[in-house]
């Protein structure tokens, strides 16, 4: 495969850029994979990509019912941190954006990750001893994290209000080395270094069934006929419970619709990415200039990837409240996406009852961030058969024994 | 932006004068049952892509449970009923089969 | 040049002459004028530069369409980027400057991009700016950013207001043209309520301008005969300036009324959200007209041949002398036309179509109007505006038969129904191959609550193209949504109109069909995102085949209007380049809203001190006035502590808790939820509520009492008394009474339901004041009214009579380890008692105390705190509450959850003190830390501090917190680790610190 | 006793609509079996009118009951009689499982008067308030904006709400706000 650089597109420049190659290519299925992977978004194809550099299996599918990244990779507000609180949570995270920082070079793709910086503002007394206590857990934990006072935050971001009439600014949480990236360039990236390697990705392809014997997965069941597999690993975000049905198991979970919306873009104006937790609600500028915003989940089960106004609403009032010159901006587009949130509001990184079919979802609203760090633990679980240290806190079983991982004491909500 | 009939008001309340509260039915297990009931109890959700029977409380209204047959693919709204039964009604079972004859039927899944 | 026309302009009031400003040129126009007609009148042709490569872009379009003329408009407190000149109302004193260059509109450095252009195809940033790592961040995209973004972001806060409206209606249509105004009769007719919205401060559309004749008279006519019989109808409603913005389920409907955007600072609201539910929905949204792609069809004086007949028509305005027409279709001819009858000179039609003999063409050549058929444009000639054309033949490579001078071109690709809110929610398209357009496909409607279809086209937007066709179909869908709702419609006959006779169109995608890679280069689809034909081929020559990925690649369609201009071209380039039909590849997904709206009216009245509810006490104003510093409670504000003058908040908090130990404190305790348990079977559900017994608690008597979830977590706590033999009152936290409340109603609703229990939330009948510390009796005895003492009101006692005149009901409970009495009296009575408290309790030294005070009091007595010591993760059992866990009930919330392997783990961290070996104050939230790292190289850690405070009562810094076998390692010394690094060393000790025997309390 | 005072004090404002805090007003929680003879009893011997019809307040000269939900009223007498009442109440209903709470100051009572009442309120509320839809005697439980609420059309143009005494200040708020002359909506 040609590399890319900025000697390519000039070269390619000469000609019109009529001698680009396919950044994928589109195959028609094998009839025998050492794994299948169901999913191709950003989580299904990391974990493609790690079981091909971190382990040399090649001869692997990553099957997609649409096109791949068109689920929550294309859909989120691309924020990645890794601040959190429980141990295997900033683990995770945190391996998820260290890999970010090197990913454009690993895959020769640029997906523009910009550590521009992550603040969590304090607004409550008990905000402050939350993200204080995280903190301190962050520092013992490998994640570079620090409580900055309201003058701090509002020269990182000088459109805050910091002494609004309600909840006036009384810190915040910041993560200098968290950030954005660009969601499409993940999956591309990632697709096409998969591609690359052999491995084939096939989209336009429903799985309708997954075949068993002896408790065993012998291959699935897609509108591009049978397709057989020693291994079968389901990375399929808001339908988890759907392919959990078909092998036969049911999942701790349920599946909402998360939102987000965008303003028309307009000249930089904030270089960090700002998370409210008490007024529920958090902003970035993308690089188009556009204010990226989201908010909280639905309070219902939901596959339309449609939302319900009222929580734009709500969102947009606590971000106008926050930084009062949006007031004025307009909102250009809002969409939903639909994510799988489990008991704990936890991943599921886990061995299911058919001991060679593995799942990974749950990501509730930190998918994206998530991505290197989950494809990462997930290929060591389908390769090795059992979880490594990033994966092993992450089992099914922990709702059985009571183990949870919950990150909503300290951090508010997780996005 | 759904909106339910609430059984009790008679009014069909908009998703701000309401409060979803997940899987309608579950059965609770004390501290004689099993791990797995318990687990079932708590966190297992059948979570279908379909006719889905769920709680919802008229909050800023009357302050009452009440049942609700919805299909998450759809959003349509087959019925609403008591909080104080078991099961979804016969008669909302059946109305639910004829417009949708592909459907399993309640439990099917469990 | 563009020039206002003598004498013509429907819309405009001649007399009243109206003065702006762009790019601070003071400059003239009509009352009646948009923005966009105003400037074009005074000759200004470019009024912006492009998002990537900053070429000179004019107006386009005369609607909502419109993807380049956008402007910063107004200034301060009314500054606003990306304003749409062709749907802003000229109004006297409008201020508007052109955005995305600098130094200026005409010499832009931006420009530079454009020289590169070939450097710079769809995604080449994706494959370039990757070395050095760092310079991503510190190099390229500060560059892009820079360049990136559209108008300036606005500075101040707002100076306008914004509000919501409800309202309910059987049948809401959207868009006043004559399709939605007849659709409204149709449907009115029958008796349905019916809401009808247009986006312009017009009604009847596009048909005056085509010069339609309904009924035999002219649309203007009509439409003013209409709107009458419409104002006769008590039953329709009708709004202009309002844009139906979004359909959502259950047939919510977003509808944005531009109030005072035409007359700032009225006094009015500026923008009005409307919440419309609608049983049905009738979209009469029109159609949308479609660029051509020839290389230079984005040079300023390049317009859509609708637009520049609603100028001539509309506002009088000519665009050029000298305007070439090019098209596939007949409806362009009606703009030569216009321009012919209005004296300009049309040098040429260009008709891709190998003939033209339909009665518009033939009406042109009667007119003398030169006509090339099998044509093209080879290349547009210019700079920032229009000198000529180059033509050549449709079906060759380019090849320039002749070069023609004009100073503007009328371009026409067909139209495109808009049927974005058709698509909101879920409606499908089919593809008219004889239109070369999606319309709605009646079969595959958008479906509501009942499961039924909610949304009806009409007229252009359900694909009916001629004016006779469009009553008839808007007539139809007027008399179906009015049925659906459930009325009957009137037999009436629709309106009938003359059709004009048009031949059909030729889809032509690009021009000529076989232009090479060069011209394609210069062939714009997306004219603000500068994307253009190449661009679309090279995404799918990559693979990026899916149209969201070839979107997303290119970002074709992802600008300010959202691929209204654009997506249907590029459909057909991408397409064409995967040899697919373009249904096959289908559209992008169609998201609110339609245009943008602005966030102030999605916020509406909620900002500033009624951002969000706030809770106040009946004492709330005494606290306001006495140096109190607020700690957000839930919606509550609680003092923290009350600052007197050059006072830290530290030391407030002391003087508060030496006086209160030493003295008197008065606590405004009114926000601790009070839950009233009655019935027969109340006792038997306190016992499921609460892990220890309140069935058996003695009338008279309190009881602390713990709450867990059904996961076996706490959740809440507080003291309970027993109020008489079925009567319970429940006190909890001041966070928890809603929660808690709503768990009791919960569980009584849909588990207990045959139990007899009724739960009421007292929480703000009553003012609840703690009345604490050493001279609490002192202060009640002189009060007087009621036996306080010892014998007659022991420790965990309640009584009620009167206190000083005062209805009360007091506790004798204490949060603090002192004499202390909780006592509530009828809010309406709180300030007042609050008042006379301290006015007695002056020479017992009463004063105010705040939270924090109240938790470091706690904190010496080793109480726990629901919010410190307890997190949504933590089992009374951690607490070593295990004497609150009955063990004679079998059951209650929680306990079978507390039974889990990990829940009896005897390595669940506990609670202990934790004292400090030099006195300092632990840092709160610190962890334990242990030798050697886990298999993530994490620390090892092995406890955490949960509450930590320096206590002015022993002088010294104090703290609670959990750590792995915690109460048997009491005097153990261990290591909490600060952020910094380094370890401050910690002795594990009993947590409590303060009259372990509890004497004060019970004196 | 000391003078007791509602939360607002009669605070007042004059828009296109006039606002008004009632000042105090006795309230009681009536919660029982609404079908039961007893209740009808109990609520006419209280307040001089029937068990109202759901979403429905009855008034009887200055005394009234309020349908709130299938076994829940709210029962309205003069301040100073709350007390009497509820003992009352109990008496009548001693044999009955029940339930009768003062809530007197646990809430505030607002009353909007003027043509564009409907329309104020309409602003805030999720609520079909067209007259056709919502007349004289209606009685609704929905939120003001952000908060919860029950109101009722207490006469020609003129509704009566109630809601909890810790927001009167932000329910008092936004009815101000909407009801700003040049804040007409001139739809219902």
């Amino acid at each position: 495969m040609k590399r890319y650089s900025a000697f390519a597109v000039a070269r390619e420049a000469v000609r019109y850029h009529q001698g680009w190659e396919r950044a994928w290519a589109s195959p028609q299925p094998k009839k025998r994979y050492d794994v299948v992977i169901v999913g191709a978004g950003g989580h299904g194809l990391a974990t493609a990509f790690y079981l091909g550099k971190n382990f040399g299996i090649t001869n692997v599918a990553i099957i997609e019912k649409g096109w791949l990244g068109g689920g929550n990779t294309g859909r989120n507000t691309t924020i990645i941190r890794s601040n959190y609180l429980q141990d295997p949570s900033a683990a995770i995270y945190e391996k998820a954006r260290s890999l970010y920082e090197t990913m454009s070079q690993d895959l020769n793709y640029n997906v523009m990750f910009s550590p521009r910086g992550v603040m969590m503002l304090a607004q409550t007394q008990s905000e402050i001893r939350g993200y204080e206590r995280t903190a301190h857990a962050n520092a013992y934990q490998g994640v570079k994290t620090e409580f900055i006072g309201p003058q701090r935050v509002k020269e990182l971001c000088p459109i805050i209000n910091i002494d609004g009439p309600r909840y006036p600014v009384l810190g915040a949480l910041w993560q200098a080395r968290g950030g954005t990236a660009r969601h499409d360039a993940v999956a591309w990236g990632y697709a096409r270094a998969c591609s690359d390697m052999g491995m084939d990705i096939i989209q336009k392809c429903e799985v309708t069934g997954v075949r068993q014997n002896a408790g065993k997965v012998v291959g699935v069941d897609t509108t591009k006929g049978a397709i057989d597999c020693d291994k079968l690993a389901i990375v399929v975000a808001g339908h988890s419970g759907e392919l959990a049905g078909m092998a036969g198991f049911r999942l701790p979970m349920e599946s909402v619709a998360l939102q987000a919306l965008v303003s028309e873009p307009i000249k930089p104006c904030m270089d960090v990415v700002v998370m409210a937790n008490t007024v529920h609600g958090y902003m970035s500028q993308s690089d188009k200039g556009e204010m990226v915003i989201g908010g909280g989940t639905d309070g219902f089960n939901n596959y339309t990837q449609r939302g319900s106004f009222h929580h734009i609403e709500e969102t947009v009032r606590a971000l106008v409240e926050t930084f009062p010159m949006i007031s004025r901006l307009k909102m250009l587009r809002q969409w939903g996406g639909i994510v799988d949130v489990t008991g704990d509001r936890s991943p599921v990184i886990t061995k299911t009852p058919l001991g060679n079919c593995f799942m990974n979802g749950g990501w509730g609203t930190g998918g994206f961030k998530s991505i290197p760090g989950s494809g990462w633990a997930m290929a060591e679980l389908v390769a090795k058969g059992e979880p490594g240290p990033l994966a092993a806190a992450f089992g099914m079983d922990r709702f059985k024994e009571g183990r949870f991982i919950d990150e909503s004491v300290a951090a508010g909500v997780a996005h | 932006m759904l909106t339910l009939d609430c059984p009790y008001c008679g009014v069909a309340a908009e998703e701000t004068e309401l409060h979803g509260g997940g899987e309608a039915h579950l059965k609770r297990f004390g501290p004689a049952s099993s791990d797995e009931d318990f687990e079932g109890y708590l966190f297992m959700r059948e979570n279908p892509k379909g006719v889905n029977f769920e709680r919802w409380r008229h909050v800023n209204g009357c302050g009452k449970w009440f049942h609700a047959a919805r299909c998450t693919m759809t959003l349509e709204v087959f019925g609403t009923y008591s909080a104080q039964t078991t099961e979804p009604p016969k008669a909302l079972l059946a109305k639910i089969k004829k417009k949708r004859p592909q459907w399993p039927g309640y439990g099917a899944e469990k | 040049m563009s020039t206002r026309l003598p004498n013509a302009g429907r819309l405009l009031n001649r007399s009243k002459a109206v003065e702006f400003t762009f790019n601070g040129k003071r400059l003239k126009g009509f009352e009646g004028d948009t923005l966009g007609a105003a400037l074009l009148a005074n000759d200004q042709m470019m009024v912006g530069r492009s998002f990537k490569y900053h070429r000179p872009r004019g107006i386009i379009a005369s609607g909502a369409e419109e993807p380049n003329a956008l402007v910063n408009m107004g200034q301060d407190g009314r500054f606003e980027p990306n304003q749409r000149v062709t749907t802003t109302e000229l109004f006297d004193g409008l201020t508007a400057t052109s955005q995305n260059h600098w130094p200026s509109l005409e010499f832009d450095v931006g420009v530079a991009n454009n020289y590169v252009a070939r450097f710079l195809p769809a995604g080449f940033y994706y494959k370039t700016f990757m070395a050095p790592r760092a310079a991503w961040k510190h190099v390229f995209e500060p560059i892009i950013r820079q360049s990136a973004g559209l108008g300036k972001a606005p500075k101040d806060r707002d100076a306008d207001r914004y509000e919501h409206f409800y309202a309910y209606v059987d049948v809401m249509v959207i868009g006043g043209g004559i399709a939605g105004l007849q659709a409204a009769k149709a449907a009115g007719d029958s008796g349905a309520k019916v809401l009808l919205v247009e986006q312009t401060r017009h009604w009847g559309g596009r048909a005056p301008v085509d010069g339609a004749k309904i009924d035999g008279k002219p649309a203007d006519e009509w439409i003013t005969e209409t709107l009458a019989a419409l104002a006769a109808m008590d039953n329709v409603s009708v709004r202009t300036r309002t844009m139906g913005s979004g359909v959502y389920d259950h047939g919510y409907v977003l509808a944005y009324e531009q109030v005072a955007d035409h007359t700032p600072g009225d006094g009015r609201p500026r923008h009005r959200l409307w919440r419309v539910r609608a049983k049905q929905i009738v979209t009469a949204t029109g159609a949308i007209e479609r660029p051509l792609s020839f290389a230079g069809n984005d040079i300023p004086g390049v317009m859509l041949a609708g637009a520049v007949r609603d100028y001539a028509i509309n506002w009088g305005v000519s665009v050029g002398d000298r305007s070439v027409v090019v098209t596939n279709n007949d409806d362009a001819y009606r703009t030569a036309i216009t321009l012919k009858e209005a004296g300009l000179d049309i040098p040429v039609i260009i008709d891709a179509r190998a003939e033209a003999n339909g009665d518009l063409p033939n009406q042109a050549r009667a007119l003398g109007i030169r006509i090339e058929t099998g044509k093209a444009i080879a290349k547009v000639k210019g700079g920032k505006r229009v000198t000529g054309v180059a033509i050549c033949q449709q079906a060759g490579e380019g090849a320039v038969l002749e070069e023609i001078a004009c100073d503007s071109v009328a371009m026409s690709g067909g139209w495109s129904p808009v049927v974005h809110l058709w698509s909101h929610c879920g409606g499908k398209l089919i593809w008219d191959t004889e239109q070369a357009h999606f319309r709605p496909d009646a079969d595959r409607s958008p479906t509501g609550a009942d499961g039924a279809a909610f949304v009806v086209p009409a007229g252009i937007a359900n694909g009916a193209m001629g004016t006779a066709d469009v009553l008839v179909d808007a007539d139809k869908a007027g008399k179906a949504a009015a049925k659906a709702a459930g009325f009957t419609a009137k037999r009436t006959a629709a309106p009938k109109a003359v059709q004009v006779d048009e031949a059909a169109l030729s889809p032509v995608w690009i021009m000529p069909q076989g232009a090479g890679p060069k011209a394609r280069m210069k062939m714009w689809l997306d004219y603000q995102n500068d994307v253009k034909v190449s661009d679309v081929q090279l995404a799918a020559r990559e693979g990026y085949e899916s149209v969201e990925h070839t979107k997303r690649y290119t970002t074709l369609g992802m600008a300010t209007d959202q691929g209204k201009l654009s997506n249907i071209n590029g459909l057909a380039i991408l397409a064409d380049s995967l040899n697919a039909d373009i249904p096959q590849v289908g559209t992008t997904t169609f998201r609110p809203p339609y245009t943008p709206i602005s966030m102030g009216a999605i916020a509406g009245e909620a900002r500033g001190e009624i951002f969000q509810p706030l809770r106040k006490t009946p004492i709330h104003g005494w606290h306001e006035k006495n140096g109190v510093y607020w700690e957000p409670v839930g919606h509550w504000r609680r003092p923290y502590c009350f600052q007197r003058s050059g006072e830290s908040v530290e030391q407030a908090v002391h003087r508060e808790v030496k006086n209160t130990r030493e003295n008197l404190g008065l606590l405004d305790a009114s926000t601790l939820g009070k839950l009233v348990v009655t019935g027969p079977d109340a006792g038997r559900f306190l016992d499921m509520m609460y892990t220890n017994m309140m069935s058996n608690l003695k009338v008279g008597k309190c009881r602390y009492g713990l709450m867990c979830s059904e996961n076996g977590f706490l959740s809440d706590d507080g003291v309970v008394a027993r109020i008489d033999e079925d009567t319970w009152l429940c006190h909890t936290t001041s966070g928890g009474a809603d929660r808690i409340h709503a768990w009791m109603e919960e569980w009584l609703q849909t588990e207990w339901w045959d139990w007899k229990v009724y739960v009421a939330n007292l929480t703000e009948q009553f003012a609840q004041i703690a009345v604490v510390g050493p001279n609490a009796r002192k202060v009640l005895e002189k009060l007087g009214g009621m036996d306080v003492s010892k014998e007659a009101l022991a420790f965990m006692e309640w009584n009620e009579g009167k206190i000083g005149g005062f209805d009360a009901r007091v506790y004798r409970i204490s949060f603090s380890g002192e004499l202390s009495y909780e006592i509530s009296v009828p809010a309406s009575q709180g300030r007042a008692f609050w008042d006379a408290l301290h006015e007695v309790g002056a020479e017992f030294g009463a004063m105010a105390y705040g939270t924090e005070a109240l938790h470091i009091m706690r904190a010496e007595k080793g109480f726990i705190m629901i919010g410190d010591e307890t997190d949504g993760t933590i089992i009374p059992q951690d607490l070593g509450l295990n004497w609150a866990l009955s063990k004679k009930k079998e059951d209650y919330l929680g306990k079978r959850a507390q039974q889990r392997s990990h829940m009896t783990d005897p390595n669940r961290w506990k609670l202990v003190g934790l004292e400090t070996l030099d006195g300092s104050v632990l840092p709160d939230g610190a962890y334990a830390i242990a030798p050697g790292n886990n298999d993530n190289a994490q620390r090892n850690m092995v406890g955490r501090v949960t509450s930590t405070y320096h206590s002015p009562t022993l002088n010294r810094g104090i703290a609670m917190g959990l750590v792995l076998h915690g109460p048997d390692r009491m005097g153990e010394v261990i290591e909490f680790g600060k952020t910094d690094q380094t370890m401050v060393k910690a002795k594990i000790v009993d947590p409590v610190f303060y009259d372990k025997d509890g004497e004060k309390q019970n004196v | 006793m000391s003078e007791a005072v509602s939360a607002l004090n009669n605070a007042s404002y004059a828009g296109f609509v006039e606002v008004t805090e009632m000042g105090l007003q006795g309230m009681i929680t009536l919660r029982g079996d609404l079908s039961s003879a007893a209740i009808k009893k109990a609520v006419k011997t209280a307040v001089g009118v029937g068990v109202p019809e759901q979403r429905k307040m009855a008034m009887a000269d200055g005394k009234g009951a309020g349908w709130m939900s299938p076994d829940e009223l709210l029962l309205l007498v003069p301040y100073a009689q709350v007390e009497k009442t509820v003992t009352g109440l109990q008496k009548t209903l001693a044999k009955a499982h029940f339930m009768a709470v003062n809530v007197s100051d646990a809430r505030v009572m607002f009353r909007l008067k003027g043509a564009g009442a409907r329309e104020v309120l309409a602003k805030v509320a999720p609520v079909d308030l067209s007259s056709d839809a919502f007349g004289e005697g209606d009685l609704r439980r929905s939120r003001i904006a952000q908060v919860a609420a029950a109101f009722w059309m207490s006469g020609e143009d003129e509704f009566t709400l109630v809601a909890f005494r810790s927001v009167a200040d932000y329910v008092f708020g936004v009815l101000k706000i909407g009801a700003q002359p040049g804040s007409e909506v001139g739809y219902l």
